[in-house]
């Protein structure tokens, strides 16, 4: 029995306003489109959109899919600024950049793989040696990031280490783009089995392939970060790093470890996107970053299950909003929005729970 | 019991021997610099500023990007960090065989890369590996030579880095100043061959550069010896006149900085005058980042919020004065005066502000950044959207904006920057006004306990909510000017020109200039968009364009990790910044003060 | 001085420490040997917990050398002391909040890799504290100040230090709990561990350790035991602010 | 010497992740008295500051002061309502100097905006004066420990109990109806927290505060207190005079271990 009170402030009315108004206007989209499939001629479809037409099973189902899929890659990347934030409480802005030479280091050994022959002849091989080679090199660069950027950091006011990580970001991508070339790259064509829909469900068998190796990697950090010893001296630096050095852990390195792990899972997340999207450009890591990170935050930050639902809630909502809700509304090129209702869901999110969606209040000092 | 303020004494002792050495460090340090060098080489850095003279026919920036490191990494190898009151070594041979060694090792990283390129082909991943570079890494001789060469010309430059402890401060300053000075001198040929025109001194232009570009090699003297002289002999005077400046009561202070700032102003009025157009375009770019980076400077330095969706509030400029202005703008289009439009702008910034400001002045510092981050690309991909294209042009943009009309008396367009860079002025001075006043007002003070710590701020009674919404409003106006100056400027806007990267360019602005300063802003827009070019925008040299954006992604860095106070600090900022010293220090003035007062001394003064 | 001819389990040589410019530490010795519980007196600023950082490598001293049991280890990481046997009870506990009480207990043996003498030693903090036995899968940060001061102690016991060190285990407490956080650290030190007390609280301290010294603005004032320190007429006087 | 009924609170509670920090909680203030509030630590007596500030919002019950509910005020409006604080690990604005510390606490007394502040008006100046003049009398307060050559230095660079005092001041500037002291003396030594015990007591006498003071230390406790309430787990043990509340049995089981030695 929470004592409930009326906002006093302009600004807290203001903010009752645009929580009810954007709920409002996600329940009318969605009631539109329920009209409208169960009816285009419906009455209810018509008064909010002329061109309304009925959205076919199989594509909603292809809709969810991509969303889910492209939602998993989001997971992966958000555990590298959930686990970051969580051990020093700081927005690594570059951990995107990341992901993007996880990216591009995949696209150049597949190709290189390809002209070997390996790539046809032995598909599995191929992607595995690929996977290693871009997880190894995603994995330096966050920790050479750590090292050169923000160890010298540590302990400087909280904005210091964000605005050194835009300048990171930055470096990278324009040091990808000058040293590889700008512009897209292709990665070499995959075997028809992963383009093809797998027969018995109807989905394309990269997506499958992208689910699966999240979840397994999920699986995995979530097994190190909570049953092994390098997992309790992480979660112990996250909460107290000079107790936690008293204890005799080596809190560099457990950050390094961190770091690492996080950027390897970005490298993952690099190679997926290489199968899921077949190209690569210096800027690729920019926009998912950002998505990743309001994953993240989505989720409730630094909470590792968090960070992948955030995920999973926002890769799916752009994928299907668009559709669901702006194309019921009226909304023309309601496509082009796709990358809108992102940021829309990060900032309804943060209106509605602050502290995102699995973020618990610790005590009454941190106020969001 | 002040017996422990032993502070101040500094003691040396005898120089180690020359190969007394720390090898590792030396490893390292040459390590990086091989690493560097390469990594220069292969971004293209010699081959692409290749043309670009210095000293003709000597040397070209191409060369200078990898010469200049050797020296560099020399110098800071032996460069002792001496903490007050503890010994440093006296100087010999020890930092000129460090500095030679880290040369070494470096050289031999470039004569490797040499060594490569000559028996393999990487030109696949990397777009830059291929004849050109090796031609220029071997002064199109043999494969040897280059290697030998390399290795030589590196192993000097260490040396000459650690040369420059041995030799008197003067001296090491004089030879800097100098080399600065030529670089400068030449980075600025473009700009110089403009002005001269205008003041009627091609002469002396022509004389000093050769007409192919580049200094001529008597005009790199004449200027290397004008620049040493300066330190030589005319430091002390400037320094002089600086004491006595500090020393003024505040009345005469006031007095002395009217007069500077009418000075100013006059110069500002009476250059553009004589100079040509180039010029002029460029110092209304920089003058439309300058009012950009002064409001973002308010939002950032004074209240301590970052705001890196900052963009969205150039772009509801300029698109509102587009629309109201322009006979093409597809939906709504009352054609009306640009003044008028200007008042609309003002309310459209402030609605904005708040709108965006509302919604995250809550949350906490880093969320926020993100937030306004992405509350800047809805509002782009809002306004390139179909959707929105009735409105505003969608891709095509709004085209046909007539420019920029004061009261029927000039008519400021694109084609005319020297009026255009007249308004710029015009609202920058209004924006520095502003943010002085602010500064040492209620509200300003307010902004900065906000910046301290909010929430004793909003324990101490101060509406935090308000105060920051008002800061974002304040930002929002001057940006929102920036962006309707622009529009009438280009004639045209796209979404295209409202691009995170603006936001980010102008956080950059402001950091290097130094947060919280107006005068470190104005320095930092000077030479950032001056001389590196915006986001957009050419600057003096053309043919960074390619790096800029590295060069500016490194500067932030850098200057994070080396300045975080910026190029010409804001006193207080640097002390926050710089924290722990200052905790330190109070806590031995803590011990002085239990001892009673009267005996303490009084620290920095603000 | 106590010196019983056996090596000191801890000693500081000639420290002097600096913070930039400021001088610290002045050329500090102390020793501690093997089973001895003693303090280190001192007021607001006098380079108390500068020592402690300094024993456990948070600080490098300028000059002066660092010994345990024998060994100069001033170039040795905190985890490499940790592991040779000094561990510390940070001033207010510092539990590890949101992690389990078996977990922080867990993480005081981090270095330790000897599973069953780690069991063995979780019983024997459950023997000697009961009541953290029926909180372990708690959170840390849910328990009351006398049980997370308990925490704390078994947390620091799970190392197997030979030498522990305490910060200011009075600082900030309840008046009971103060009490009872000494009852604590005599139980510890009757176990055989020796012990290393950095208090204001000067009476307090004293009236249960055997030796003591008294640090003044960096610098070591007095050095005896701690009946002969109690009964000095200059302590008790800088102790009630007359000096 | 109590006068009219200042603040009132009605059966508070709060809870953090499912544990109580504070438990149907019943308190009063009086004006012109000085209450201290003591307990052991975890007892809530901060989480019950933070509560009157508005930095929390209770699960449950009332806070009313001259009657009218604080309940969903944000800080400042408390604080311009009349109630000040001070912290316990000391927060000041360390970058700025003295003065100005003092100077921004009386935001909530003032009103010149953007408008006097840019065309510099007689009323922007006038009030600049003010603003000034009532600063330095507060500052005046603590002798000459803060005014002079300190004024113009950032708070940052002044001892660890001249920042206390600064606190203190801060808290005075916003002209408040009561204070609330947390931990006022905490690491002082015992002349100086003996020196702002007659401090406290002239806070009330002579500037007519009320004041609410967390504190440890029992010998401040006993010197200026006319009323001392107990907390412990975030419950009323007891409250009464110093002499009744430190012969308290369940206070001296719970929070002191043994009676305070005499009233020496």
């Amino acid at each position: 029995m929470r004592v409930r009170h009326a906002p006093r402030t302009r600004v807290d009315w203001f903010l009752t306003f645009l929580r009810f108004s954007l709920t409002a206007l996600v329940t009318v989209g969605l009631l539109a489109f329920i009209g409208q499939q169960i009816d285009p001629d419906n009455f209810f479809a018509r008064a909010v959109n002329d061109d309304a037409s009925r959205l076919s099973w199989e594509s909603i189902k292809d809709l969810v899919v991509s969303g889910l899929s492209q939602g998993a890659m989001y997971g992966l990347i958000a555990l590298g600024y959930s686990m970051v934030y969580g051990v020093l409480g700081f927005i690594n802005f570059a951990h995107g950049e990341v992901f993007m030479v996880g990216a591009m280091t995949g696209m150049i050994t597949s190709n290189k793989l390809a002209d070997g022959g390996l790539w046809e002849s032995n598909f599995v091989l191929a992607i595995l040696i690929a996977i290693i080679v871009s997880v190894l090199c995603s994995t330096m660069t966050a920790v050479l990031m750590e090292r050169v950027a923000y160890r010298p950091l540590r302990g400087s006011p909280r904005l210091i280490p964000l605005i050194t990580s835009i300048g990171v970001s930055f470096f990278i991508q324009y040091t990808s783009a000058l040293l590889l070339g700008p512009g897209a790259k292709s990665y070499p064509q995959l075997p028809d089995w992963l383009r093809d829909d797998i027969p018995w469900l109807g989905i394309e068998g990269k997506k499958i392939v992208v689910l699966v190796v999240a979840a397994v990697s999920m699986a995995g950090l979530w097994y190190l970060v909570e049953r092994t010893k390098t997992g309790k001296a992480m979660r112990a630096v996250a909460e107290d790093k000079e107790i936690a050095s008293l204890m005799g852990i080596d809190v560099d390195r457990t950050i390094v470890t961190t770091f690492a792990v996080g950027g390897a899972m970005a490298g993952v997340a690099g190679i997926l996107w290489g199968i899921l999207f077949g190209s690569v450009t210096e800027f690729t890591g920019f926009l998912p970053g950002i998505k990743a990170f309001s994953a993240a935050v989505v989720g409730g930050i630094g909470n590792l299950g968090g960070a992948m639902a955030g995920g999973l809630t926002l890769g799916s909502s752009e994928s299907l909003a668009p559709q669901m809700v702006l194309e019921p509304l009226g909304v023309t090129g309601h496509t082009q929005l796709k990358d809108a209702v992102a940021f829309l869901v990060l900032i309804f999110v943060l209106l509605v729970k602050p502290t995102g969606l699995f973020g618990e209040r610790l005590s009454s000092e941190d106020r969001a | 019991m002040t017996a422990h303020l032993e502070s101040g004494t500094h003691e040396v002792i005898p120089a180690r021997g020359g190969l007394d050495q720390n090898w590792r460090k030396l490893l390292r340090y040459g390590g990086l610099l091989a690493l560097v060098l390469v990594f220069v080489s292969l971004i293209g850095m010699p081959v692409k500023l290749d043309s670009r003279i210095v000293v003709e026919p000597y040397i070209s920036m191409g060369y200078l990007s990898l010469l200049w490191l050797p020296a560099l990494l020399g110098y800071t190898v032996s460069a002792e960090k001496v903490l007050e009151g503890m010994a440093s070594h006296a100087r010999g041979a020890h930092e000129l065989v460090a500095g030679a060694i880290v040369g070494l090792v470096g050289g031999a990283g470039l004569a490797l890369l040499i060594w490569g390129l000559d028996t393999r082909d990487l030109s696949d991943p990397l777009v830059n590996w291929g004849d050109n570079l090796l031609g220029l890494l071997t002064f199109n001789e043999t494969v040897g030579y280059g290697m030998l060469v390399w290795l030589g010309i590196s192993t000097g430059l260490g040396l000459l880095g650690g040369l420059l402890h041995l030799l008197p401060r003067t001296a090491t300053r004089a030879v800097l100043t100098a080399l600065l000075a030529v670089f400068l001198v030449s980075a600025l040929e473009s700009a110089l061959d403009d002005i001269s025109e205008g003041f009627r001194l091609e002469w002396l232009f022509e004389w000093l550069f050769e007409a192919r570009g580049g200094l001529t090699p008597k005009g790199a003297i004449a200027v290397a010896v004008v620049a040493a002289g300066y330190v030589v002999f005319g430091r002390s005077r400037a320094k002089a006149v600086r004491q006595r400046y500090d020393a003024m009561p505040t009345v005469e202070r006031t007095r002395a900085n009217a007069a500077l700032l009418v000075l100013a102003g006059v110069a500002v009025v009476v250059l553009p005058m004589f100079l040509g157009k180039l010029t002029n375009e460029l110092l209304a770019n920089v003058g439309l980042f300058l009012l950009l980076a002064l409001g973002l400077n308010i939002v950032v330095g004074l209240a301590g919020i970052l705001d890196l969706g900052y963009v969205a509030f150039f772009a509801v400029g300029g698109y509102t004065t587009a629309i109201l202005t322009s006979p093409q703008s597809p939906g709504l289009s009352p054609e009306l005066p640009w003044l008028v439009a200007l008042v609309v702008v003002i309310g459209m910034a402030t609605l904005a502000g708040l709108f965006i400001g509302a919604p995250v002045i809550r949350m906490r510092g880093d969320y926020l950044a993100i937030v306004t981050l992405g509350f800047g690309e809805i509002i782009r991909l809002t306004v390139r959207s179909d959707w929105a294209s009735g409105l505003t042009g969608g891709a095509q943009g709004i085209t046909g904006i007539p420019g920029a009309g004061i009261f029927g008396v000039a008519e400021v367009r694109g084609i005319d920057p020297q009026a255009v860079f007249y308004l710029v002025a015009f609202f920058c001075a209004v924006a520095i006004y502003v943010s002085w006043r602010l500064e040492r007002s209620r509200l300003g003070r307010a902004w900065m306990a906000v910046r301290e710590d909010e929430s004793v701020a909003e324990a101490m009674g101060i509406n935090t909510v308000n105060v920051k919404l008002m800061a974002f409003v304040v930002g929002a106006i001057l940006a929102s000017f920036s962006g309707a100056i622009f529009a009438a400027k280009v004639g045209s806007v796209f979404e295209s020109s409202f691009k995170i990267l603006v936001s980010i360019v102008i956080l950059v602005v402001v950091i290097v200039g130094g947060m919280g300063r107006i005068a470190g802003v104005i320095a930092g827009a000077v030479v950032l968009i001056g001389v590196l070019g915006g986001p957009n925008q050419p600057g003096l040299l053309a043919e960074f364009s390619e790096f800029k954006l590295l060069i500016y992604g490194a500067l932030l860095v850098w200057m994070m990790l080396k300045r975080p106070e910026g190029l010409i600090p804001n006193v207080r900022r640097s002390r926050e910044l710089h924290q722990e010293e200052f905790l330190q220090d109070a806590w031995l003035r803590g011990q002085v003060d239990a001892d009673e007062e009267g005996n303490t001394t009084g620290g920095a003064t603000a | 001085m106590t010196d019983n001819g056996a090596t000191p389990l801890l000693e500081f040589r000639g420290i002097n420490t600096h913070y930039g410019a400021v001088h610290i530490l002045k050329d500090v010795d102390l020793a501690i040997y093997p089973g001895e519980l003693v303090c280190l007196l001192g007021g607001n600023a006098s380079g108390k917990s500068t020592t402690l950082k300094t024993l456990l490598g948070m600080v490098t001293p300028t000059t002066g050398e660092v010994v345990l049991d024998g060994e100069v280890v001033n170039d040795k990481p905190t985890s490499y002391r940790v592991e040779r046997g000094v561990t510390m009870v940070p001033e207010n506990r510092r539990l590890f909040k949101r992690l389990t009480v078996k977990e922080n207990l867990e993480l005081g043996a981090y270095l330790r890799n000897d599973r069953d003498g780690i069991e063995a030693d979780l019983e024997r903090i459950y023997d000697m504290f009961p009541r953290v036995k029926e909180r372990l899968g708690q959170k840390s940060g849910t328990l009351s100040g006398g049980e997370q001061q308990m925490v704390a102690m078994g947390r620091a016991l799970m190392a197997r230090p030979r030498v522990l060190l305490m910060d200011e285990p009075s600082m900030g407490l309840a008046p009971a709990l103060v009490q009872t956080n000494f009852e604590l650290i005599q139980q510890i030190h009757q176990a055989g561990v020796a012990i290393f007390m950095v208090e204001q609280n000067a009476n307090m301290a004293l009236s249960i350790a055997d030796r003591g010294w008294v640090l003044q603005t960096g610098r070591v004032v007095l050095d005896d035991t701690a009946d002969a320190l109690l009964a000095n007429p200059d302590l008790r006087a800088s102790y009630l602010g007359e000096a | 010497m109590s006068g009219e009924r200042l603040l009132t609170i009605d059966s508070l509670s709060v809870t953090f992740g499912g544990l109580d920090a504070l438990k149907n909680l019943d308190f009063h203030v009086d004006e012109g008295e000085i209450v201290s509030v003591i307990g052991p630590n975890g007892a809530g007596k901060t989480t019950f500051f933070n509560m009157i500030s508005g930095m929390v919002a209770p699960t449950a019950g009332d806070i009313v002061f001259r009657g009218e509910s604080l309940l969903g005020f944000d800080p400042n409006q408390v604080t311009a309502r009349g109630i000040a604080r001070t912290f316990q690990n000391v927060r000041l604005f360390a970058n700025m100097t003295i003065l100005e510390n003092v100077m921004v606490a009386q935001h909530c007394r003032t009103k010149q905006g953007v408008f006097g502040a840019l065309f510099n008006t007689p009323g922007f100046r006038r009030e600049e004066e003010e603003i000034r003049a009532h600063a330095e009398k507060v500052l005046g307060f603590f002798g000459t420990r803060l005014i002079g050559y300190r004024l113009h230095q950032p708070a940052s660079v002044l001892s660890y109990a001249n920042r206390r005092r600064l606190e203190i001041a801060r808290a005075m500037a916003t002209k408040p109806t009561i204070i609330l002291l947390d931990e006022p003396v905490a690491g002082m030594n015992p002349k100086e927290s003996e020196e702002l015990t007659g401090l406290i007591g002239k806070l009330r006498s002579e500037w007519g505060f009320t004041i609410v003071m967390i504190e440890h230390d029992m010998n401040v406790v006993r010197d200026v207190s006319d009323r001392v309430v107990v907390l412990d787990h975030g419950e009323t043990i007891a409250q009464g005079s110093f002499e009744e509340v430190s012969t308290d049995p369940e206070v001296i089981e719970a929070y002191l271990g043994r009676p305070v030695e005499g009233a020496s």
